[in-house]
């Protein structure tokens, strides 16, 4: 049983049709690692997965409280503090309890600090932080790594593995090796083809508007 | 009797859309072009002065019915909004958009037109008179809705967002109608001169008025088709960019 | 949802969070009036209903587009669409937010500034009446205009287009009802207009809203 | 030929002049933005039918 799959999903930017056919799932345990160019449309998918896109065309199964989404902004306010940060995503998602997030991701010393203080490291450390108190299965991250240092990373890789290892899943767009037992899923093939004339353009007006 | 929706939809894909108004447009231009100037020439040189308004009166002929258009366009584009937002049909948004420029264009001729009659009425060109308060609040509805277009990239984005503004627009438009009567009738008693139709326009003016009416009106269905058809291949040209930008990638 | 709230109130009373740029910006235009009209006690009194309810306006207009922007800015925005808690519930409680940390001090202040612009006595408790009864659909207007500019650049300057507007009948029946009340007229009709807007206000345009933002994120 | 406007005839004029004036700005516009669109729409099919 999967947590969230995809089937026929053609994902689309500014209306333009970038990935096509895609077709993938995800389940318990898994780890999935997007590859592909800069501008391949690994934003784009996973923001379709993460329900903030509509799909251009096919669907996306998945409950509607499965996905926990961190894209490149960590969604920080810089006057409150780091345990006034969590608290409140831990208050949106339900209330789970904060330590552990805290005590994993290394934040405990900085608890009180507000957040705008933080290096851009911690920062990061900080929003990754809000995915454990979300509660949701399938965290979905987009470029997590960025300016995280050697040692960051490792606790990051492995807050992955526990949340995993717990029945969870993971879809990450990544350029670096994270160490995971990981499926690689490289969108490069995928990429929705507009060099060749599609038969469907000029068959209807309405297709130059889609 | 029956309709076939279905087929009425048709009209409106983009593709018959633009075979039927390059048949249409031509039409059109003649007919309005033709009620437009013999509902003015008519107006302007071969009806009498009124007894007591005196040559003003002609001024009906450009005044009613701009301000007509002017809540009929915006009516227009309330309905086409809402085609958008339930159908996604594509033309009707771009309709909606079309509309608006000349719908701000007739709101500014009736205001102007109106002042103009005022001056020698009122004997001040702008009385916060509640008609012509309401099409100054119009004008500034029009302006928001084209600014809104203007100014969001991705044209399905503009669509939606300038449709809603419409659909909101539209029920504060008409709540502002209300607070305005309510306002004004609270400092003046007494209303000002009506230029109701059937108050004051005899017959001898009324007819050359009904001309001109149609003449606006067709004026109107030609711009709106002629722009409508701009817009759709201003989507087509911008959807083809799309592509070429991708492409090159 | 009442964390949202309290996270919305905690962020405008901290540094920088804009608390208090509303009133001091109220105070200044209410402070500026008189220098541009003269200072007759007369003129003034018959004009402040009126600059005190558009004083009341700008102020409020004046931190709406920071209502959803910042959230925009820094990712809270998305995660918040994708939180367990409807989008139109978000919009109903930060326009709320909005209101407590905005609207009310102007509620507050106002009796001050009509004693500075000689306000009729007669009329300072259906000022205060009408501002608490008027405000809350200047922050739910304007939570739908800073939607539907929300992620624009120079969205500030459309969104001050596009609220204005339709802020005209919530001022008309304002600046009615305490121009009534200083005159010893009945204030029942506008008074309730200003109700109805305000309820209707608040119950619809969250959606319109909600719907607005969801456009704009994709 | 043209009607005695008697002393309102300043106002009559400027009336269907300035209304003329901004429906013939109008119409300029709408045309000029047609064959504008025209011209760049038919340069990208034209672009496309030789790379594409």
């Amino acid at each position: 049983m999967s947590l969230i799959s995809v089937k026929d999903l053609t994902v689309s930017r500014g209306g333009m049709p970038v990935l096509e056919g895609l077709n993938l799932a995800v389940s318990k345990g898994e780890i999935l690692v997007l590859r592909g160019p800069n501008g391949a449309g690994k934003t784009t998918l996973l923001r379709t997965l993460a329900g903030l896109q509509p799909a251009y065309a096919g669907g996306v199964v998945a409950d509607p409280e499965t996905v926990a989404y961190a894209g490149h902004a960590d969604g920080l306010k810089a006057t409150l503090t780091v345990t006034e940060n969590l608290a409140f995503w831990a208050g949106v998602y339900g209330g789970h309890d904060i330590t552990p997030a805290l005590a994993h991701f290394n934040l405990e010393s900085l608890k009180s600090r507000p957040a705008g203080n933080l290096s851009a490291g911690q920062k990061r450390r900080l929003g990754l932080a809000r995915l454990m108190v979300t509660g949701r299965p399938v965290w979905v991250l987009d470029e997590p790594t960025v300016s995280l240092d050697k040692a960051s990373v490792a606790i990051f890789a492995e807050a992955v593995k526990t949340h995993v290892g717990a029945g969870g899943a993971a879809i990450i767009a990544t350029h670096i090796d994270l160490g995971f037992e990981e499926t690689v899923f490289d969108v490069t093939p995928y990429k929705a083809r507009h060099d060749v004339v599609r038969n469907d353009f000029d068959e209807s007006f309405d297709e130059a508007f889609r | 009797m029956a309709i076939n929706w279905n087929a009425l939809w048709e009209w409106a894909n983009p593709r018959k859309f633009m075979s039927w108004t390059d048949r249409a447009l031509p039409v059109f231009a003649v007919l309005a072009a033709l009620m437009f100037v013999a509902g003015l020439v008519w107006g302007f040189f071969f009806t009498p002065d009124d007894y007591r308004q005196g040559a003003t009166v002609k001024i009906f002929y450009l005044h009613v019915p701009s301000a007509m258009m002017a809540i009929n366009i915006w009516a227009m584009m309330l309905v086409t909004s809402l085609i958008w937002i339930v159908r996604r049909h594509h033309v009707s948004v771009l309709a909606a958009k079309s509309a608006a420029g000349i719908g701000a264009t007739m709101t500014l001729i009736a205001l102007i037109t109106g002042a103009i009659w005022g001056k020698p009425m009122w004997g001040t060109y702008w009385e916060w008179d509640p008609r012509l308060t309401s099409f100054l609040i119009l004008l500034l509805f029009y302006i928001g809705y084209m600014a809104l277009w203007e100014a969001i990239d991705n044209p399905d984005t503009a669509a939606d967002l300038t449709s809603v503004l419409c659909l909101v627009g539209s029920v504060f438009a008409i709540l502002s109608r209300y607070a305005v009567l309510f306002w004004n009738q609270g400092l003046h008693q007494g209303a000002s001169l009506s230029m109701d139709a059937e108050e004051n326009v005899a017959d001898v003016y009324w007819y050359p008025a009904l001309v001109a009416i149609a003449g606006f009106v067709l004026l109107f269905i030609t711009l709106v088709l002629l722009r409508t058809r701009t817009e759709i291949r201003a989507r087509r040209l911008h959807a083809l960019e799309m592509r070429e930008r991708v492409a090159e990638q | 949802m009442i964390r949202l709230f309290w996270r919305d109130i905690t962020l405008s009373f901290r540094s920088g969070g804009g608390f208090g740029l509303g009133l001091a910006f109220f105070l200044i235009l209410v402070t500026l009036i008189p220098f541009g009209v003269g200072p007759e006690s007369e003129l003034l009194q018959v004009i402040a209903p009126g600059i005190l309810w558009i004083g009341a306006l700008l102020a409020c207009l004046l931190s709406l587009d920071r209502i959803f922007a910042l959230d925009f800015e820094d990712g809270s925005l998305d995660l918040l669409a994708t939180a367990p808690i409807p989008l139109e519930g978000v919009v109903a409680v930060k326009a709320l937010a909005h209101w407590i940390t905005t609207g009310l001090p102007l509620v507050i202040a106002a009796p001050a500034l009509g004693f500075l612009l000689h306000l009729d006595s007669a009329a300072y408790r259906w000022l205060i009446i009408t501002l608490l009864v008027g405000t809350p659909a200047l922050s739910f207007i304007g939570a739908f205009g800073a939607a539907l500019t929300v992620g624009l650049k120079r969205g500030g300057l459309l969104m001050s287009l596009l609220i204005l507007p339709l802020y005209i009948p919530t001022l008309i029946f304002g600046a009615e009802v305490v121009r009534r009340g200083a005159g010893g007229f009945l204030v029942g009709t506008p008074l309730a207009m200003q109700a109805g807007i305000t309820m209707g206000a608040v119950a619809l345009l969250p959606f319109a809203a909600a719907a607005a933002i969801r456009v704009a994120l994709r | 030929m043209m009607p005695d406007l008697g002393k309102y005839a300043g106002d009559v004029l400027m009336a269907y002049g300035i209304t003329i004036a901004l429906l013939v700005l109008l119409i300029w516009r709408s045309l000029a933005r047609s064959a504008k669109v025209k011209r760049q729409l038919k340069d990208a099919e034209e672009r496309r039918k030789t790379h594409g």
